[in-house]
Order: C-alpha cells, then structure tokens, then sequence
C-alpha cells in the first residue's frame, strides 16, 4: 500500500493538534485542493485548519506547489500558511 | 565560502563577517534581522520545516552564486524561541565587486523571507498571542529581483 | 545613532554592527571594503583632503537620512599607508525595515566612493606605483540613485 | 590684499611637489580653468599637473565645483584628479 506523509505547520498544525499524519495515497491524480476538502472532514479541528484553502500553501517533497497540482506519487505533502521567516 | 545553518542557537556574525573578509574579495556585505521589541511583544517563536528549508536555502544559495560572481555567502536563520534584541537571520556575502555583494545581499534576505517555511509566533506581554501573517510588500520585494 | 570617523586606525566591525544592532531597529546591514593584494599589490596609501572629507560625509549622512527611516549611520573610512587586507571602508545602517537598511548601505557607499575627496595610491611588488583611476562605473552606480 | 589658499592632492600634488601654496587672489570674476593655465607657466611640474584640464576635479571651500566656474570670493580652492576612495 502507497502511503503519504501530510505534515502540517504554525497555526495548521495548531488546529489539527498534531505534526502531521501517514494517511494510505489517495492517488496520483487526487488535487491537493480535493484531499483538503477530504481532510476538513475529520474533524473540528481540520475543519478550521482548512476553513480558507486560500490561506494554504503546499510543498510536496520539499518544493512549493500550488494547491490546484496533483499529488502524482509524492511520498510527503506539507500544508501551512504562507511563510513568515526571514 | 559557503556556510548555511539553521538551528537555536545564536550565531557570531562578527565571526563571520571576518571570515568574508579574509576571501580577499574585497568587498563584504551583511545583513542581519532582530527581533523588535514593538507592541509589547516579550518572545516569538520560529517554526520550520527542516528538511525543506535546508533546501531551499541551499538552492537560494545557488542560485545567488550563478547569478552574482561571490567568492563567499554566508546564511544563518535561527529557529525556537527568541526574545526582542535576539538575532533571527544573517546574510553575508563577499566579492570583489561591491554591487555583487550587497545586491546578493539583498536577493538572499528577500527570498529568505518568502521562500523558506519558517514561521513566526509573537507572544506579547499581555498573554495574547498570534502567528505573523505574511506581507505583499515582501513578495513584492522578491519579484524585483525577476 | 550618527557616527563618522575619518582616520589611519583600524575600526572594529563587529563593535559597530553590535552598536547598530542594539538600536532596537530590526535590520541593520554592513558594508565593508578591503584592500585587495591583486597583481602583486604590497600597499596602498589613501590621501585626503580632510575638511572637505568631513564636510562631504556629514552631508551624505544626512541625505541618507533624509530618504530612508534609519536609526543609526556608521561611515568610517581610514587613510595613510593600507596592506591587503586591511579593512578600508565601513558603512553600516540600522532601521526598521530591511529594504531601508540595505538601499541606505548601498546609497551611502556609492556616494562615497564618488563624492569623498579620497585618493588612492597602489604599490607593487616590483617597485612600480601608480594613483588609482576612478572609474565610469562607479559613477553610473552613484547616478542610479538618481 | 586678498588671498586664495590653493591645495593640490594625488598626482597634482606630486607633480607640482608641494601640497598647495597661497596666492594673491586673481579676482572674482577668473574662471578656474584660466588659473589653471596661468599656474600652469610656473615651471614643469606645474606644466605636468595641468597638462590636461579634463583630468583634473576642483573644490571651492570644500565644495565641488566644475572648472569653468570663477572664483568669486573663495579662500580655498583644491585643485586635484576624480576621487578614487571607498
């Protein structure tokens, strides 16, 4: 079984609870905005993580991506706000 | 030269200003971020994502190497938790030309800021507390550089 | 936080930037020139004309800080008898805002390099001596400023 | 009897051998450049420094100033090549 590491950070992390999750691969076709809307509904917390899927960005093995890209067979996604360091 | 770190622990930039100069170059630029103290904040705290900001900074670095002729580029982002007056970053470059080093000064710091995911958590003295929102003016200072 | 300093002594860089840093700005940025050994340079004498170079200074200082939000200028700049790498120039600027800080830098050694009486004489291994020839380019870099 | 203090730097200086010398003032209405021709009969070091007008920068009173410009009541003029610091 294909799996997919999500990793969440700063406040989507904060509102899920957690650093992330393996979940099984939902297909190299799945577009990161539809697995977003899949995960809103796990629960109150992905829920306002993912309230505004236009304050998300996504990286997939360590590149930025827009959230319209499809997972293809990455093996890590990441979804957080918009970067702050610097 | 090349040296990138990312880590908690505060870094020496007098240290490694000297080691840009010792490149014989001929021209050093630096830039380094503080934590202001403004509106009452008492800490902040820098999230990342470690492997890929290891990463990006590297291909930053790169890429501000095929772009500007430097003999040196140093870059240093601090992560955990920091107080007003802490260092958070530094940018050091080093060249024989000065335009090359404080333009490569320049392109690292404005794509730091937009391109490698850290985050950054304000705790102010009065208990609140808020993640930094991301700012236009910083995508638009990245875009300048095309 | 205004410093200039016109003289044969070495400067601390590091003393400096600390100084800037400790503004309470948040981005402070340096730029430092060194004497560069190329083609078998053994020394290099730098004469100025010192009233004027006083004089020249403190009205660049000023115009930075006119244009830019800064908190803090340093402009040092040493004359007499240099070797490779001796440090020759420092410009460091401190401010609230990163882009202030690094133009204000960029502007402050354009200036100088174009506006300050200074000379440089170059020394070589072979006995030759020569003064330095200003160069085209350094004024074009001092017109983008407009 | 009005005087102007004139100070050579650089190669003007080593040409002519002295840092600069006092003068009595040519008056205010002569334009630098034809001090520069008359200086420049004073002998062959002066004849070198001033071989050629395009080369040289001067400052009145601490204060650029092109070389057709006169001298009105100046004390100090600085006559010496483009700048070379930083």
């Amino acid at each position: 079984m294909e799996t997919l590491n999500i990793l969440y950070f700063a406040w989507v992390r904060e509102a899920i609870g957690k650093d992330g999750e393996q979940i099984e691969h939902p297909g190299a076709e799945m577009r990161i905005i539809d697995l977003i809307a899949m995960l809103k509904e796990k629960g109150a917390g992905y829920a306002e993580a993912f309230a505004n899927p236009e304050k998300l960005r996504a990286a997939i093995d360590h590149a930025f991506v827009p959230l319209d890209c499809v997972l293809g067979h990455a093996s890590e996604l990441a979804l957080f706000p918009p970067v702050t360091g610097g | 030269m090349i040296e990138f770190r990312v880590g908690a622990d505060d870094f020496d930039a007098a240290d490694l200003i000297a080691r840009l100069e010792a490149l014989g170059g001929g021209a050093v630029a630096s830039f380094t971020g503080i934590v202001r103290g403004d509106d009452g904040l008492v800490s902040m705290r820098l999230d990342h994502y470690p492997a890929m900001t290891s990463a990006q900074i590297s291909t930053l670095i790169d890429k501000a190497m095929e772009r500007w002729p430097l003999l040196g580029v140093a870059v240093i982002h601090r992560v955990g938790l920091l107080s007003p007056g802490d260092r958070i970053v530094f940018v050091g470059t080093a060249s024989r030309h000065r335009a090359a080093a404080l333009e490569a000064c320049g392109y690292l710091i404005d794509w730091l800021k937009t391109s490698a995911p850290f985050w950054k958590k304000e705790v102010f003295a009065d208990g609140t507390a808020r993640w930094v929102q991301a700012r236009a003016e910083d995508d638009a200072a990245r875009d300048r550089w095309g």
